[in-house]
């Protein structure tokens, strides 16, 4: 079966994607399948000088899905492009680089240094961490600064097809997709994590260290697939699905809805080969959908 | 070091330990070999349960004690939603596997060395001491709060010197910590310590290395979420200060080089 | 030990209320426990006029969640004085009318009716159904019309307890409960269900009728626990926690965040007595928290 | 009625039914009695096991097949998620289990009975036949897919008129239908027609005894959430469409009486 899928300027061997942050550098991964399999790694966020990340506790699981504070632990888009990609299949699999800066010049500057790397295939906005700030409101949660990031970085991108990460920690999430559209954005991807807290009543401390954290997993898939249904209604930009996939079904409920491709996060620690799996398994949930085209079944969804 | 795998295996047994009639919290769980030909004790592999679903999206990391042709064996203390239900397992159930993971501890030849257990911490010491290549230069003190019974703790003192110390209550500790201490003192010269247990546990081990100048190293227990260096959630601190992940840096590090 | 609870000009036994919705008038519940022994109940909502509600398929189940859009079905306030609430203890256990109207002189008219009945304890105010219109920004995703409303309701509810819902499916939920306060709220109670949605691939269609529907269950009790610690860092009234609680140690997480009572929702279809369960275990869980004291505990939370 | 309740029982038996090697997908579960002393066949209960965990929210109903002073049966079929796990339990093990509910089908005695199942539909009619005061004005026609062995059928054949049509291919279902309007017919003055099946099986008996004017009784199917007529999720319409909960006004409703 054909599973390639094309939008933003990229082409894809298949509709599945790792990301960010639940797939490392790819590398940790290469022992359980082959990255030329995927459709492309989002790698995890990365910032213009090295980050140590938040104290710890950063992770706890919760029902049917995990918290986590990590802060963007990363060691340097620098260090990235020196010791991390050269070792990474781009030739053959789409390398996403996710950006995280905390101001708009910044983000500019990071589009900068990305932009001119070959092996990098497009560029993932993140503007949506709630894990950074405790309580804050970051760009992500107003579209007039979501637009004003995605016109720094489309400005240095050098082409590179820019996807704008969005957070679903708002009251109207498609706005903010209309936003990243109006801004030169070539896709929008969602959701990132959902602002949530764990608490102990043992110790009577927050679970995490950071008190905030970011919801993922199955629990919040219904969620997401409200969030992409709202976006896919609203923007004419292609759509990457995120939130709480973790079997070949659930991603094509996201393509149903009109996503272009999906993202798999937190279902790469049900175990370490579940993203290839998840490919192994399409073909066969397709013709559940009674179908053997992505293009068919893309946005086909029946509304009342 | 085998290219570890992820695969989808048997339970060959699973026995509750202890003399009681009450199962009890401690298990010994032998699963067919995923396909592993050699490892390097203080290793270890995350499990979870093929039919869990989804409700605990994490595997549990747990150190592994044996290896061979057929199977591997692991020492699972009840604590929690994971481990109970790992518990409920049953011959020809499946677990998926992955591993062997993180580094393990070393074992020079002819170095005399000094085992120093915890608790379940015991539990990788016996593929230790079963594949040491003279394992004469072994010796083992086991530090426990429950029976000897429920520990692999018979099967390993048939191999090497083996001592063990029970605490019976909070005042038993200072004399542990002594007794532990003075152990110590005999391997300061050319020797090595390997410690694994609880973090209080680990803390005396790396403190009084650190102050006599032992060569040590201790194998740390964090929260882990993938197992594999992906997802910066089971970090701990270097000598300086810098995160490292426990799961791919160690979970074994030198007494010197983590802050604990 | 004693487990009382005095807030909002209630006295209840227990700080284990039943939440709107999921515990149908009480009765139902009636040969699974004494309903004498709950704190409140809190009864299904309740609309001027009666109701037929939203066509079927309404409930679907997800993971460690559900999602519903029943869309307020009830047989109208009037019928609920005369049929219903004489059955019910309501002189040993708090009732609580959970109000649904769809402006805001319609929720003053239903205030009316509501504050001369002796067995209605207090009035709780649905501002955050997201079933009923598709898509649709309700009440509560607005300050403004939030404080409108409590205000309409406060008006006309002759000193009886105000209880204003909020729903977690705004920016910042914390303006919300402010808005609440200054509108007059005795109190307020978080979180309503999250908006979001399910898909069936095999029939291209979504799983709910009305394509939306609001996620409760344990699996959003993380971002409840959020919304519950933001909104009593903010306001001066008391907070009721509601959100994927399921045991007396999911109530004590809310109670140490500050929340004077708790509601138990989704929890209700686990097992039928299962509201009764967290009673009985509540003074076993207070000893793992080491305290025999809800006040003590209250609020207690270590922060960073 | 009695007093319904919830309670925690153990699995007295668990039989895979059907004569193939290979674990089949229907399940006789037999369960010690959690305390009813009488229930009327058609009643449900809602089942879950013990340790299913928080994964899924919701039990599952499924009819009460019969009770005896000891235990109580159920029919399952493996469709899902809820019904797999059922699938997996062991003797011993603890399942929450609460009911009598809903509200049974009528059984007036002397009264020429039809009894039509479709597929596990034939599972309450177990303890109809079991329980009713004069079995022999009873008869039963049962319309299945897979191999009879696979449903409580035999056991049913010994105590009243019995008949079975297989459904081989779509290409049978006209046949089957007239022939299940050719035996309705026969109830058609002072009889009483009881079905119990899957919904197009309903609806043609539904069609039919409102066209020949046959008094009839069907038994409905929804997704519950509670089970007691509380979340307002498993609603049907009647005559005047206004919406009804299956669970707590059904799920035997008179063939006048509901929209399907
Ligand atoms: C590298 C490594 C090797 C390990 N080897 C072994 C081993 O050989 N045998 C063994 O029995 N265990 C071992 N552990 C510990 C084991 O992983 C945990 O006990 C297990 O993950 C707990 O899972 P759970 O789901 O039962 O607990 P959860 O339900 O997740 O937690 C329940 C409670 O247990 C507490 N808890 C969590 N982790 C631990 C812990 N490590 N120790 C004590 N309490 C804990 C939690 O704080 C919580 O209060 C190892 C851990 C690591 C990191
Ligand atoms: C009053 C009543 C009595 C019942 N009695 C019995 C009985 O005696 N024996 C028995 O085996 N079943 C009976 N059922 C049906 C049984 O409840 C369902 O098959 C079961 O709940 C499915 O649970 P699951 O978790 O396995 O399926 P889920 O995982 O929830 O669903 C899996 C798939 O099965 C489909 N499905 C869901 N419900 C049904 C259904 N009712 N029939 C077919 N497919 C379904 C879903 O659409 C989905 O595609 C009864 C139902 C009701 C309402
Ligand atoms: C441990 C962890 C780390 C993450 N780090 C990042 C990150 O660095 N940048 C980012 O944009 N998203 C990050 N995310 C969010 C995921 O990419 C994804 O949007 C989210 O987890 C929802 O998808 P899921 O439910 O499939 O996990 C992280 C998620 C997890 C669980
Ligand atoms: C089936 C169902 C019906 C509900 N109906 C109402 C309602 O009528 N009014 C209301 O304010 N909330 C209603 N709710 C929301 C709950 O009261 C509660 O706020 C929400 O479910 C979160 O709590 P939980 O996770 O404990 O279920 C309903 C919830 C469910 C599941
Ligand atoms: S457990 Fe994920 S990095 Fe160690
Ligand atoms: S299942 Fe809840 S009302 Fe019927």
């Amino acid at each position: 079966m054909d599973l390639r899928v094309e939008f933003a300027g990229l082409v894809l061997k298949n509709p599945i994607i790792t990301a960010s942050g639940t797939f490392g550098f790819g590398l940790e991964f290469a022992s359980f399948g082959d990255l030329k399999r995927l459709g492309g790694i989002v790698v995890k966020g990365l910032s213009l000088t090295p980050r140590e990340g938040n104290p710890m506790p950063r992770v706890a699981e919760t029902p049917c899905g995990m918290l986590n504070a990590i802060g963007i632990q990363n060691p340097g888009v620098e260090a990235f492009l020196r010791d991390k990609l050269p070792l990474l299949p781009w030739r053959e699999t789409a390398i996403i680089a996710n950006m995280y800066a905390c101001s708009v010049p910044e983000f500019g500057d990071l589009a900068g240094v990305l932009a001119g790397e070959e092996g990098v295939a497009a560029l993932e906005v993140n503007v949506s961490c709630p894990n950074v700030t405790l309580g804050g409101a970051a760009f992500g949660q107003d579209p007039k600064q979501i637009r004003k990031v995605t016109e720094a970085v489309k400005k240095r991108a050098k082409g590179k097809p820019v996807i704008v990460k969005l957070s679903p920690n708002v009251t109207d999430i498609a706005s903010c997709a209309l936003a990243a559209q109006e801004g030169g954005a070539d896709a929008v991807s969602l959701i990132n994590t959902l602002l949530a807290m764990a608490v102990d009543i043992r110790t009577r401390k927050p679970t995490l260290a950071n008190v905030l954290g970011g919801l993922s997993g199955p629990a919040i898939k219904p969620v997401a697939l409200r969030c992409v249904h709202q976006v896919c209604r609203k923007v004419s930009i292609p759509v990457i699905g995120i939130g709480g996939i973790v079997s070949a079904e659930d991603a094509l409920e996201f393509i149903l809805l009109g996503a272009a491709a999906v993202q798999v996060g937190t279902a790469n620690f049900l175990r370490p080969d579940q993203s290839f799996r998840i490919i192994d398994d399409l073909p066969r949930a397709m013709l559940k959908a009674h179908s053997d085209s992505l293009d068919e079944l893309r946005g086909s969804l029946k509304l009342p | 070091m085998v290219e570890r795998n992820c695969r989808e295996v048997k339970v060959r047994e699973i026995r509750f330990l202890g003399t009681w009639d009450e199962p009890s919290d401690f298990v010994e769980l032998t699963l067919e070999n995923p396909g592993w030909e050699s490892y390097r004790p203080g290793q270890f592999a995350m499990l979870r349960a093929r039919h869990w679903g989804l409700e605990l999206p994490w595997g549990r990391p747990f150190s592994i004690s044996r290896v061979d042709a057929e199977s591997v064996t692991f020492f699972i203390q009840v604590v929690g939603r994971g481990t109970s239900r790992l518990a409920r397992l049953r011959t020809g159930d499946e677990v998926v596997v992955w591993g062997p993971l993180g580094n393990g501890f070393s074992a020079p030849p002819e170095t005399p060395t000094l085992l120093l257990a915890g608790g379940m911490g015991i539990a990788p010491f016996r593929g230790y001491v079963e594949r040491h290549r003279t394992p004469e230069s072994l010796r083992l003190v086991f530090a426990h709060r429950t029976g000897l019974d429920f520990y692999p703790y018979q099967s390993l003192a048939q191999l090497v010197h083996a001592e063990a110390i029970q605490e019976h209550t909070p005042e038993d500790l200072p004399g542990i910590i002594a007794r532990l201490e003075e152990v110590m003192d005999e391997y300061a010269e050319g020797g090595l310590v390997l410690a694994c247990g609880p973090t209080p546990f680990l803390h005396t081990v790396q403190t009084y290395a650190l102050k006599m100048d032992i060569r040590a190293e201790i194998s740390l227990e964090k929260t882990m979420a993938c197992g594999v260096g992906a997802c910066l959630g089971c970090v701990c601190k270097d000598a300086e200060g810098k995160h490292m992940q426990v799961c791919a840096r160690g979970p074994v590090f030198p007494a010197t080089g983590v802050q604990l």
